[in-house]
């Protein structure tokens, strides 16, 4: 074998592990630094008080997280709620039954709506979602709400969250092996039925990361909530209520955090709440995947 | 005081380089910093300002951090704060006002009857009126009283707390991101109450009050109406003539802060202050503020 | 024979992803259309073709060339920097690693928390280390953080490409005696290319398009910067404070700002499959 | 539509299926364009009932296109441009408002290269039977159970049933492919290359299946065996290059082979 | 080392390959597993120099594992636990630090499923003429049309060089796969039923090229088709269920096979 040949490779290869193990590092690093942090709240206060309590009183010494919790997993899970379906038959529409000319006419939209600012969709869900949730859809269901809500929230969300979840699962799609097809149209499927037995079962994996991925993505996301959601630090009833999310917590007062005593610790812990929420949808979206795989 | 400023003059001028000044902090004073950077630029070109907001609190972890030179702030320092080192330069006023809907049904009763401090106290902090109803008496709808209030950090809501005794923490209401986001809501809900900056209330070219929303007038002497020596909400300069005259209670009238890491030794950066504190002043009414008195003046210059 | 059921199902589900593909495409243009129509109006050459005046926050002259500038240098320094990181990583898990399953799981675990650690973390994290290196708001710092912040977003994007490439492929080139790199860069990129074009995309469209880490590392400044360790406006932030102004021309610019935003992302991406189309 | 026929057999030179058999597919001036290469050209054919058609012709002839366009496959690969008919009991396949779907599960195509579904070796026969709407277990069972025996394949895979199908070795992919293709029981079977990775005797196996389905089925079959096509073919088409050179009942073929590459395919293949 | 082959010769009783060659490849009590599943059991053998040993069995047998461990692409497998040894001129290709890839090239494995690289079909063919280090534009056609020839295909597709390699029909892409694996030129061609979806013409060109190879080249062929293993074969191994039940020169195995299995298989294929 030729020695440049030889060499290259060499040299290729302990790069690709240098980067890995940066990318390994990092993550840890994050969330060392987090507990870092955070533990001079840690070491004051109770674990199961921070997070189960819902007094948020800073100036008081008084930090209960559990409101924000319950607030972020709410939209979090409700923008999924809305999203999933719409992502997943879209994909399936766009790859296999649209004219060729309709998905590629999408596909610059996307990469637009990917590129669009936060606060451009916090402004579109000021103009357009909070009055739909305030006046159409919380009266439809018999509710009171200003439209500063949990749903308003979660609405935004999803339709940020689209073109992440649409693109990896067009892309899951795309790489579909034609032969896959063939085989099952051939023994007389519908085409619905070669989608649902073959196709999805085939991207099962990617489908689901690509689910995972929009899951952390929503429940990160910041600007765009909180400018709808209505920041209320209460324990929601309905998905008309106001909320406050953990990220919305962190932007609307990392600010303020030398202002008052623990409070940039608790912000760091708030961070680091999220983070490990994080850490265990992953863990369960891992297993999830990690059980289709090892058919 | 410009020991060691010397040194750093002697570098710049020598080699012609710029020097650069950057500000962080409150969205109350971004515009006011914009329009002197640019007035002072044009005196002295060789300083290059970065200017951002980004609000209060951010102006104040970004200079303690040295990730700025001068932290733009909107509201008083608190002891913790103080006890971090910062400097602080007192720069201009403002004011905060509470704000309605101009469609309220209600609203000829407001305005005639004005919302006594403890009125706004049970409506912001204590939750303990919630209807117009409990507010203005038998004759007015059961309605919700809808209270709007800042979600993010914010040097107006901080200062509007500040008028009960309180904390941004403990104020009630949805809570809206930034100064035209409580504005917009009050302006899109008949029901609806909220605190503005002045000049998300007044138009700063017009000096007339923006369309959509108006003051709630507060009852200063707490008798049950308002009185001309009240009502100086007409336009923008009547008012600014009350906050200058102490009519307006403060807070929620204020002082604007610029705020450095300890003194600063940059002799550029004093000079600037000295600038801002002097002719600086004459733009501040121009952009919607209000001045500093002569004797805060003076005592400020001292400072330098 | 057809039953009915299998037919109607078919039909049905037919439908619904015509419809649900319909309710996406109609929120995803009303948006697209909602910035165009508040920005449009305010649109001018002069936007794009200077820096900030005196008097541009009050609605005067000026641009915000210092945005549009600050947000390329940005975008293109982060995206390179991150895809230099992540193309080799993607590459290794799919070809070296493909034998090591317990392994890859765990990789693309951590990989998939890096996803989602929100921007505002990176953005404070970025922030609480500069601190402690002792730098200031930097175009440098900026791209570092966002490079940190689109990486994850690419590999596992390029990851989910790779993943699909069948073994056969791999065994074909191995059998002709190529190195693992050769079949890494000659064999694996080229299949896959495609889809890392919507990887690389995507990343940069999130990595243009975010506010929340920049606003605590990059700084603001009215000027287009001239190195790493200069301060630099971006697009997202200016959009933000123009929105934050009380003044509604200056609004309105915010809008046009979007709209700016918009025709970047979207030459981009035009551009970048016409060249796939072409290759 | 009978002298529909009688035309077509008259205007067609080649064809020359004997008469009293019964047309289901009647296949008409197909052609088939990718990009300016010209892959079917203006084939015309009828395959009977009942009977085994042997497809023959050298590699890259077009065979596989002409059955994937009976199937509509085509419809797969947006650079293919078919034209002509092909009519299946009557009925144009390529009537944009036919149901595909029906006519795909009428016929049964077993592709060259087997693609086992991404699901287990059990569940990739269960799938078709699922098609066809039986839902019953225990009959799936035993149908999973009888198709993998009619393919010699129950042996070597009843102890791993549950296991993806996709670790098997090709030629167990190949009878696996088969014995899925055979449990939804198309009316007319068309099996490209069925027996290529198998040793001759899963082979035979695979033929003597094939014998006993004529009686009830439909079958074509694309074979570079000759002694396979030999011993199975009622009927024989010789395509080359895209074209049908020479077709009509197997003896016929085989014993007076007209054109000189058909003498020579003959020769050497034997 | 001959001492050492000396015994591994005694060892195995079925090894009974012709003494006066030199082998290459000592395959030594391999196992290979997959989940309690025995793959390959107990497989020992040599294959010598500049012959064609042809390796017979049932589909399903175990005969592309067994190349696959020669190449060692097992390692692509996680769930493949390999033990045993194999050397190549005296090297054990599973010690650790074996640089697997010049091992690779030295063994050209010409796989089963025929696999286009993702390129054009010229490009195909001068990715292995690259990684050899010929850089020579003018060389490398040279050598591709050569090579292109060698394999019968040149006439299909001379006009289309440029096109993806991808839309070939599958024996056009398992000709392709047969010249981009000739042309790295590897000392040993492990060919997995290089024919198997070859008209008798093309396999015929095929078959003549192994044997013109023969003198400078060591080749394991695996073949379904008797006649052609007869053709070509020096020696065969035959395997059944993963192991190894006859081995020898071509004639003593062929015309006195010794287990009733092989005798069946015989009988049959012919
Ligand atoms: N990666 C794998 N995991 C599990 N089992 C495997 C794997 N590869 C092959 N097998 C099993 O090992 C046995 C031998 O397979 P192999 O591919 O070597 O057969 P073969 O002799 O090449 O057959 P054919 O002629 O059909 O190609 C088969 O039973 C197959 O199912
Ligand atoms: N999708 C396609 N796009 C372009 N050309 C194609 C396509 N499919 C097939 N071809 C070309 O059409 C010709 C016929 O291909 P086909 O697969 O029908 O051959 P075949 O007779 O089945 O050969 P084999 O015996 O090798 O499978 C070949 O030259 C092939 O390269
Ligand atoms: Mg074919
Ligand atoms: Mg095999
Ligand atoms: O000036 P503020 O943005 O802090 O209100």
């Amino acid at each position: 074998m030729l020695l440049s040949r030889k060499l290259t490779d060499n040299i290729s290869s302990k790069w690709m592990v240098t980067c890995l193990t940066f990318c390994l590092l990092l993550p840890l690093a994050i969330g060392t630094g987090l507990v870092f942090k955070s533990t001079p709240l840690l070491s004051e206060h109770r674990l199961s008080e921070l997070v189960f309590s819902k007094d948020w009183f800073p100036s008081d010494n008084r930090f209960g997280f559990w409101s924000f919790i319950v607030s972020s997993v709410w939209v979090t899970v409700l923008s999924l709620i809305i999203s999933i379906p719409l992502c997943l038959l879209s994909a399936i529409y766009l790859t296999q039954y649209a004219p060729k000319w309709f998905l590629k006419f999408m596909r610059p939209v996307i990469d637009i709506l990917a590129g669009i600012p936060s606060v451009v969709y916090g402004v579109w869900g000021l103009l357009i979602v909070v009055p739909l949730v305030g006046d159409k859809i919380a009266p439809f269901f018999g509710k009171e709400s200003l439209g500063y809500s949990l749903l308003a929230g979660a609405i935004v969300l999803a339709v940020m969250s689209i073109p992440y979840i649409l693109n990896m699962l067009l892309e899951v799609f795309r790489q579909m092996p034609v032969e896959l097809g063939e085989a099952s149209l051939a023994l007389g499927a519908t085409k619905w039925e070669t989608i649902k037995h073959s196709f999805l079962r085939k991207g099962s994996t990617g489908i689901i990361s690509a689910f995972g991925l929009g899951f952390s993505k929503a429940l990160g996301e910041t600007i765009a909530v909180l400018m709808v959601v209505g920041n209320v630090v209460q324990i929601p009833k309905s998905m008309f209520d106001s909320g406050y999310t953990l990220p919305g917590l962190i932007a609307n007062n990392y600010g303020e955090m030398m202002s008052i005593p623990s409070y940039d610790s608790a912000l760091m812990f708030g961070a680091l709440l999220l983070f490990v929420i994080i850490v265990i949808i992953n863990v369960i979206f891992r297993y999830i995947i990690y059980k289709s795989e090892a058919l | 005081g410009c020991t060691g400023g010397s040194k750093e003059e002697k570098n710049t001028s020598g080699s012609g380089n710029t020097v650069s000044i950057s500000f962080s902090g409150a969205f109350a004073l971004y515009p006011l910093v914009q329009t002197w950077v640019t007035e002072y630029n044009k005196i002295h070109p060789e300083i290059r300002f970065d200017v951002q907001a980004g609000g209060a609190g951010k102006g104040l972890t970004d200079c303690l951090a040295g990730a700025v030179d001068v932290g733009m702030f909107s509201r008083e320092l608190t002891d913790a704060e103080n006890e971090k080192g910062v400097w602080s330069l007192s720069v201009c006023k403002d004011a905060v006002l509470p704000t309605m809907n101009v469609k309220n049904p209600l609203y000829n009763e407001v305005q005639a009857r004005g919302v006594k401090k403890e009125e706004f106290k049970a409506i912001f902090v204590d939750n303990s009126i919630k209807t117009w109803q409990q507010l203005l008496g038998k004759g007015a709808g059961a309605d919700n009283i809808n209270v709007y209030t800042r979600a993010d950090a914010a040097g107006a809501a901080d200062s509007w707390a500040a008028f009960f005794g309180k904390k941004q923490e403990n104020l009630k209401g949805i809570g809206v991101n930034a100064d035209p986001g409580v504005a917009d809501a009050v302006r899109k809900d008949l029901k609806g109450i909220g605190y503005n900056n002045t000049l998300f209330v007044f138009d700063q070219k017009t000096g007339n009050k923006l369309p959509g929303i108006d003051v709630v007038p507060i009852d200063v002497n707490g008798n049950g109406k308002i009185d001309a020596d009240e009502n100086f909400y007409g336009n923008l300069s009547t008012f600014l003539q009350a906050v200058n005259d102490g009519k307006f209670p403060s807070p929620p009238a204020r002082n604007l802060y610029f705020l450095t890491k300890g003194k600063t030794q940059k002799k550029e950066l004093l000079d600037f202050f000295k600038w801002v504190l002097t002719d600086g002043q004459k733009f501040v009414h121009v952009a919607g503020y209000v001045p500093l008195s002569e004797t805060t003046l003076t005592e400020q210059v001292q400072k330098l | 024979m057809m039953t009915f059921r299998r037919k109607y199902e078919e039909r049905f589900f037919r439908a619904l992803s015509f419809l649900f593909t319909a309710i996406i495409v109609f929120v995803l243009v009303q948006i697209i259309w909602t910035v165009v129509k508040k920005g449009f109006p305010s649109l001018s050459w002069q936007m794009i073709t200077q820096e900030p005046k005196g008097g541009f926050y009050f609605g005067k002259d000026g641009g915000i060339l210092n945005a549009i500038a600050g947000s390329f240098y940005l975008a293109v320094c982060s995206t390179i920097l991150a895809f230099v990181i992540s193309l080799p990583v993607a590459l290794f898990m799919n070809i070296y690693l493909i034998r090591y399953q317990r392994l890859l799981i765990g990789i693309r675990f951590f990989l998939d928390v890096l996803w989602g650690v929100p921007s505002i973390v990176y953005g404070a994290f970025g922030f609480t280390l500069l601190m402690y290196l002792g730098y200031k708001n930097s175009l440098g710092a900026g791209i570092i953080t966002v490079a940190a912040m689109i990486t994850p977003i690419m590999i596992r994007a390029m990851d989910e490409v790779l993943k699909t490439i069948p073994i056969g492929l791999q065994e074909a080139s191995y059998a002709l005696g190529s190195t693992k790199t050769e079949t890494a860069y000659k064999v694996f990129f080229r299949e896959a290319l495609p889809g890392f074009a919507t990887a690389i995309l995507l990343a940069f469209g999130r990595g243009i398009g975010d506010a929340a880490s920049v606003l605590f590392t990059a700084g603001y400044t009215d000027h287009i910067p001239h190195g790493f360790s200069e301060p630099t406006a971006t697009l997202p932030l200016a959009i933000f404070f123009q929105l934050s102004s009380p003044i509604e021309e200056v609004q309105n610019r915010a809008y046009a700002a979007a709209v700016i935003l918009t025709v970047i992302v979207l030459v981009l991406s035009v551009s970048a499959r016409l060249i796939k189309m072409k290759k | 539509m009978s002298t529909q026929i009688e035309t077509l057999l008259k205007s067609n030179l080649t064809t020359t299926v004997v008469h009293n058999n019964i047309p289901v597919v009647e296949i008409d001036k197909v052609n088939v364009y990718s990009k300016g290469h010209h892959i079917l050209k203006n084939v015309s054919t009828i395959i009977p009932k009942n009977k085994i058609t042997v497809l023959l012709g050298p590699s890259g002839c077009g065979k596989t296109t002409l059955l994937k366009c009976l199937n509509r496959l085509t419809d797969l690969y947006p650079d293919l441009k078919v034209s002509g008919s092909i009519r299946i009991d009557g009925d144009n396949i390529f009537d944009a408002h036919k149901d595909i779907t029906a006519i795909r599960q009428k016929m049964g195509l077993l592709l060259q290269r087997p693609y086992p579904l991404p699901m287990s070796i059990y569940d990739n026969i269960a799938y078709g039977l699922k098609l066809k709407g039986i839902r019953n277990k225990k009959i799936i069972s035993a149908k999973v159970e009888k198709h993998l025996k009619e393919v010699a394949l129950w042996d070597e895979v009843k102890d791993r049933l549950k296991t993806s199908a996709q670790r098997l070795s090709i030629g167990q992919q190949q009878r696996l492919c088969l014995a899925r293709g055979l449990a939804v029981e198309p009316e007319i079977i068309l099996a490209d290359e069925p027996s290529s990775a198998l040793d001759p005797i899963s082979s035979r196996v695979i033929e003597e299946e094939f014998i006993k389905l004529k009686s009830g089925y439909t079958i074509i079959l694309v074979t570079h065996i000759l002694r396979q096509a030999k011993r199975l073919a009622d009927n024989v088409i010789f395509m080359y290059y895209g074209e049908i050179i020479e077709s009509g009942p197997a003896q016929q073929v085989f014993e007076n082979p007209q054109s000189e590459i058909l003498k020579e395919y003959l020769r050497v293949g034997h």
